[in-house]
C-alpha cells in the first residue's frame, strides 16, 4: 500500500458513501449536502489523476454553482412535499435490482479485460503546457472549435429557456407574500 | 550551515530540513512535516492577524472616521480589546436553537474559516515565500471562495429561523452575482500573464503593474471582490435594520466569533489579492535580492488597499438589494465582458501595428471607461426626462 | 500532484484551528439550556408558522444566470492561459464565445428578467 | 500506483447508485441529483482513461469540460421545469406529474 493508494481508497470511500446517502437520505436538504460531499470527493480523485484544472473546475462549477442552484430549487419547491411519507416509490426494489445487476455486469466485464491492471506512464509534459494545450484545442479550427462554440449557444439557449420556464407569468397574484 | 540573512525564509527551511534529516527521518516524511509546519504557521498567522489585530484596527479606524474614540480601556490604545472579546466569547453559553440541524450548524463557521484561510495558500508573500504555486492558482482562489458561499448557505439553513434563512438567501444571491464580474475580471491578468499561477502573474508584472495595463479590470475586481466579501456599502448580509442580523442571528459564542473572524480575514484577503494580481505583489526595487524587502512591499500594498476599503466602508450608506443586483447585472457584468474583449483584441493588435503595449492598453481602457460613462449619462438622462415629464412617476419610476 | 500536498494539509489545519476555540468553549462555558433560551430569535413574539417560507423565484433566476456565466468563465480560462500563443482567428473565436452569451444577457435585460421585483 | 480498474469500478459503483436514485426516488429534484451523480461517474471514467491511456492527447480533458457544460445546462433547465410544474400542480413527486400519460 502506498500513500497514493491509501488516499485513493479514502476519497473513493467518502465519495461512495456520500453518493449512497444522496439516494437514501430522507431529507432532501441533507441529500443536497451529501451530494456536495460526493462532488468534493470526485474533485479529490481528479487531483489524484493529475487533472488539476478539472479538479478546480469541479469545485467551481459543481460545488460553487450547481449545488447552490439545487439548494435554491429545493427551497422553492417545499410548500407541499414535506419530508414526510416515503421518499421512494412503490417499485423501489426493481430499481435496486436493476442497479445491482448493472453493477455486477460492469464488474464482470472489467474483470475480463486484462490490460486495465497496468499503471500509467508519467506525464510527458508539465501541467502548464497541458493547460495551454487544452486552451489551444478548444479554439483550434482542426480540433474542438465547433463543440466550443456550440457549448456557448447551448449555454445561452438553456439560460434563456430556463428563465422563461421558471418565471411566473407577469402580474400573477401568487407573487404577493413571497420574500 | 551558514545562515543567509539575505533570504531568511529559505535558510530557516533548509536549517529545519537538515535538523530533521539528522534525526534519521525519511526525506519524504521531512518534506511532509515541513509542509505541515508551514500550514500551521500560515493558518495561525492569518487567524491572529484577522482575529486580534484587524478587529482592533478596524474599530479604531471607524472611530477616527466617525469622530469618536473607539476601544481605549484595555491596554494601551485598547489594543487588548480583541483578547478581552475573545475571552468573553469563549466563556459565553453556547446556544444551539431548538430545531436546528446541529451538525450543519456547527460545520458552517468552520467551513467559513477554512475558505478564508485556504486562499492564502497561493498568495506569494515574497520571492520563494509562497505556500504552493499552483498552476491553476486563480481558479483555486475562486473555488475556495465558493466554499465560503456554501458555509453561509449552511449557516442560514441550519438555524431554523426565518430571518437567518432570508439573510442567507440574500447573501448568497449577492455573493454569487458578484462572483461573475470578479471571475471575468480575473481573466484579464491571466491573459496578460499567460498563466493562472499567482507566482507567474506577479513575475509577469515586472514590465509594468497590471493596474496600468488594465485599470478597468482592476476596478471591477476590486469592487466585486468587496461585494463578495460583504463589506459596506455591500453589507446586506448584516443589514440590522432590515433583516435582524442576517444569516448568523442564531449564532453565539465562538461560533459567531468564527464567522466574524472569517469575514475580517476575507476583507484582508481581497486586499492582498488586489495587491498581488494588479499592484505587482512583492515586486519593488531590490526585492529579488532581499526577500524580506519583498515582504515589506507586499505588506505596504496590502495595507494601502485595505485602508481604501475601510475608507469606502465607513463613509458609504448601504445599497438596497434591488439596486445592488441591478448594479451587478446591468453594469459590472457587461463591463467585465467588454474589458476582456478589449484586452484580447488590443493585445493582439499592438504588436501588429508596432505600437507600445502599455500605451495601447491604456488607450483602450480609457476609451472603454469613457464609453461606459457616456452610456450611464444617457441612461440617467432618460430616467430624469421620464420623471420630469410625468411627475406622478417619481415614486415608482425613479427606482433604478 | 505534490503541489497539492500543501493544500491538502492547510485546509484540515484551518478547519482544526476553527474547531479548537469552539471545543474549548464547550469545555469551559456554562450550559443551562431552557425552553425560552433555545427558542428561535425572531421579532420578540412567538414564532409564527414554518421556517420554510416561500421565497421569490427571482433568487433562482439570478442563481441560474450565475451558473451559466460561471461555466462560461471556466471555459475561457484555458483560452486565456494559451492566449499569448494563439493566432488572431483563435482569439476572435473566444471573443465570439463571449459575444454569444452577452447577446443572451442583453435579451434577458430587454425582456425584464434582470429586474428584482 | 493505482490500477486503472480501481477507478473504473468506483465509477461504475457511483453510476449504479445514480441509476438506483433515478429509478427509485419520488422527488424530481432528487432524481436530478442522481443524474448529476451519474454524470460525475462518467467524468471520472473520461479523466481516468485520459490519464492511463492517452496522457499525450488532450481529448479526455476537453470531453470532460464539455460534460461540465452539458451538466450545468441540464441542471438549470431541469430545475426550472420542476419549479414551473410545482407552481401549477403543487407537487414535485415524479409519479404525480402524469399529464401526458394516457
Amino acid at each position: 500500500m502506498t500513500l497514493v493508494q491509501i488516499l485513493f481508497l479514502l476519497f473513493g470511500l467518502v465519495t461512495l458513501l456520500a453518493s449512497l446517502m444522496v439516494v437514501t437520505s430522507p431529507k432532501l436538504v441533507h441529500a443536497a449536502f451529501w451530494l456536495i460531499l460526493a462532488l468534493a470527493g470526485v474533485a479529490a480523485l481528479f487531483i489524484l489523476l493529475e487533472a488539476t484544472f478539472l479538479a478546480v473546475v469541479q469545485v467551481v462549477v459543481y460545488i460553487g454553482a450547481i449545488a447552490i442552484l439545487i439548494i435554491f430549487a429545493v427551497m422553492l419547491t417545499r410548500r407541499v412535499m414535506h419530508d414526510t411519507g416515503p421518499q421512494v416509490n412503490r417499485s423501489w426494489w426493481v430499481a435496486l435490482l436493476v442497479s445491482l445487476v448493472l453493477f455486477g455486469g460492469l464488474v464482470l466485464m472489467l474483470a475480463q479485460v486484462p490490460a486495465l491492471a497496468g499503471t500509467p506512464a508519467p506525464l510527458m509534459v508539465d501541467q502548464e503546457t497541458l493547460l495551454e494545450d487544452l486552451g489551444r484545442a478548444l479554439v483550434d479550427a482542426d480540433r474542438y472549435v465547433l463543440p466550443f462554440e456550440l457549448a456557448s449557444v447551448l449555454l445561452m439557449a438553456s439560460m434563456i429557456g430556463a428563465i422563461f420556464v421558471a418565471r411566473p407569468p407577469s402580474g400573477s397574484e401568487e407573487r404577493s407574500g413571497e420574500r | 550551515m551558514d545562515f543567509n540573512f539575505q533570504d531568511p525564509f529559505t535558510s530557516i527551511g533548509e536549517l529545519l530540513r537538515g535538523l530533521l534529516l539528522g534525526w534519521g527521518l525519511a526525506p519524504g516524511l521531512v518534506s511532509l512535516i515541513l509542509m505541515l509546519l508551514g500550514a500551521l504557521v500560515l493558518a495561525g498567522f492569518a487567524m491572529t492577524l484577522a482575529g486580534v489585530f484587524l478587529t482592533w484596527l478596524d474599530r479604531k479606524l471607524a472611530a477616527r472616521i466617525q469622530d469618536r474614540l473607539g476601544p481605549n480601556r484595555v491596554g494601551p490604545f485598547g489594543i487588548f480589546q480583541p483578547i478581552a472579546d475573545a475571552i468573553k466569547l469563549i466563556t459565553k453559553e453556547d446556544i444551539i436553537p431548538e430545531g436546528a440541524e446541529r451538525a450543519i450548524f456547527k460545520l458552517a463557521p468552520m467551513l467559513a474559516v477554512m475558505s478564508a484561510v485556504g486562499i492564502w495558500a497561493v498568495v506569494p508573500f515574497a520571492p520563494r515565500l509562497i505556500g504552493t504555486d499552483l498552476n491553476v492558482g486563480v481558479l483555486y482562489i475562486v473555488a475556495v471562495g465558493a466554499i465560503g458561499t456554501l458555509s453561509i448557505m449552511m449557516g442560514g439553513m441550519a438555524s431554523n429561523n426565518k430571518y437567518a434563512m432570508l439573510g442567507a438567501f440574500r447573501t448568497v444571491a449577492q455573493m454569487v452575482a458578484y462572483e461573475i464580474p470578479m471571475v471575468i475580471a480575473l481573466l484579464v491578468p491571466t491573459m496578460l500573464a499567460g498563466t493562472m499561477g499567482v507566482g507567474g502573474i506577479v513575475e509577469a508584472q515586472r514590465g509594468g503593474w497590471f493596474i496600468v495595463l488594465a485599470p478597468v479590470a482592476t476596478l471591477l475586481f476590486f469592487v466585486s471582490a468587496m461585494a463578495e466579501a460583504g463589506r459596506a456599502p455591500f453589507d446586506l448580509l448584516e443589514a440590522e435594520s432590515e433583516i435582524v442580523a442576517g444569516y448568523n442571528v442564531e449564532y453565539s459564542g465562538m461560533k459567531f466569533g468564527m464567522f466574524y473572524v472569517a469575514e475580517f480575514l476575507h476583507g484582508v484577503t481581497i486586499a492582498a489579492l488586489t495587491a498581488t494580481l494588479f499592484l505587482g505583489g512583492w515586486l519593488g526595487p531590490g526585492a529579488q535580492q532581499f526577500p524580506l524587502l519583498g515582504l515589506v512591499y507586499f505588506a505596504i500594498k496590502t495595507a494601502f488597499v485595505y485602508l481604501v476599503i475601510s475608507l469606502i466602508r465607513f463613509s458609504m450608506p448601504r445599497i438596497r438589494i434591488d439596486h445592488l443586483l441591478a448594479f451587478n447585472w446591468k453594469l459590472l457584468t457587461p463591463l467585465a465582458l467588454a474589458a476582456v474583449i478589449v484586452t484580447a483584441i488590443a493585445d493582439k493588435l499592438a504588436p501588429a501595428l508596432g505600437w507600445n503595449r502599455a500605451v495601447v492598453h491604456l488607450t483602450a481602457n480609457i476609451l472603454l471607461a469613457w464609453a461606459t460613462f457616456e452610456a450611464l449619462r444617457a441612461y440617467a438622462r432618460g430616467i430624469r426626462q421620464r420623471v420630469e415629464v410625468q411627475p406622478a412617476a417619481v415614486e415608482t419610476g425613479g427606482a433604478d | 500532484m505534490e503541489q497539492w500536498a500543501f493544500v491538502a494539509l492547510l485546509l484540515p489545519v484551518a478547519l482544526m484551528i476553527a474547531a479548537l476555540p469552539m471545543a474549548i468553549q464547550r469545555l469551559i462555558a456554562p450550559r443551562k439550556p431552557n425552553a425560552m433560551k433555545l427558542s428561535t430569535y425572531e421579532c420578540g413574539i412567538e414564532t409564527v408558522g414554518d421556517t420554510w417560507v416561500q421565497f421569490k423565484v427571482q433568487y433562482y433566476i439570478f442563481a441560474l444566470i450565475f451558473v451559466i456565466f460561471d461555466i462560461e468563465a471556466v471555459f475561457l480560462f484555458p483560452w486565456a492561459v494559451a492566449y499569448g500563443k494563439l493566432a488572431l482567428y483563435m482569439v476572435l473565436e473566444g471573443v465570439m464565445f463571449i459575444l454569444i452569451l452577452a447577446a443572451g444577457l442583453v435579451y434577458l435585460w430587454r425582456k425584464g428578467a434582470l429586474e428584482w421585483i | 500506483m493505482i490500477p486503472l480498474s480501481w477507478y473504473l469500478i468506483l465509477a461504475a459503483a457511483i453510476f449504479c447508485i445514480g441509476v438506483y436514485g433515478v429509478l427509485a426516488r419520488r422527488n424530481a429534484v432528487a432524481i436530478l441529483m442522481s443524474i448529476e451523480l451519474m454524470l460525475n461517474a462518467v467524468n471520472i471514467n473520461l479523466v481516468a482513461f485520459w490519464r492511463y491511456m492517452s496522457p499525450g492527447v488532450i481529448s479526455g480533458q476537453a470531453f470532460a469540460v464539455m460534460v461540465f457544460a452539458v451538466a450545468a445546462s441540464e441542471a438549470a433547465v431541469g430545475l426550472a421545469l420542476i419549479i414551473s410544474i410545482y407552481r401549477r400542480r403543487f407537487t414535485v413527486a415524479a409519479e404525480e406529474i402524469d399529464m401526458l400519460k394516457w
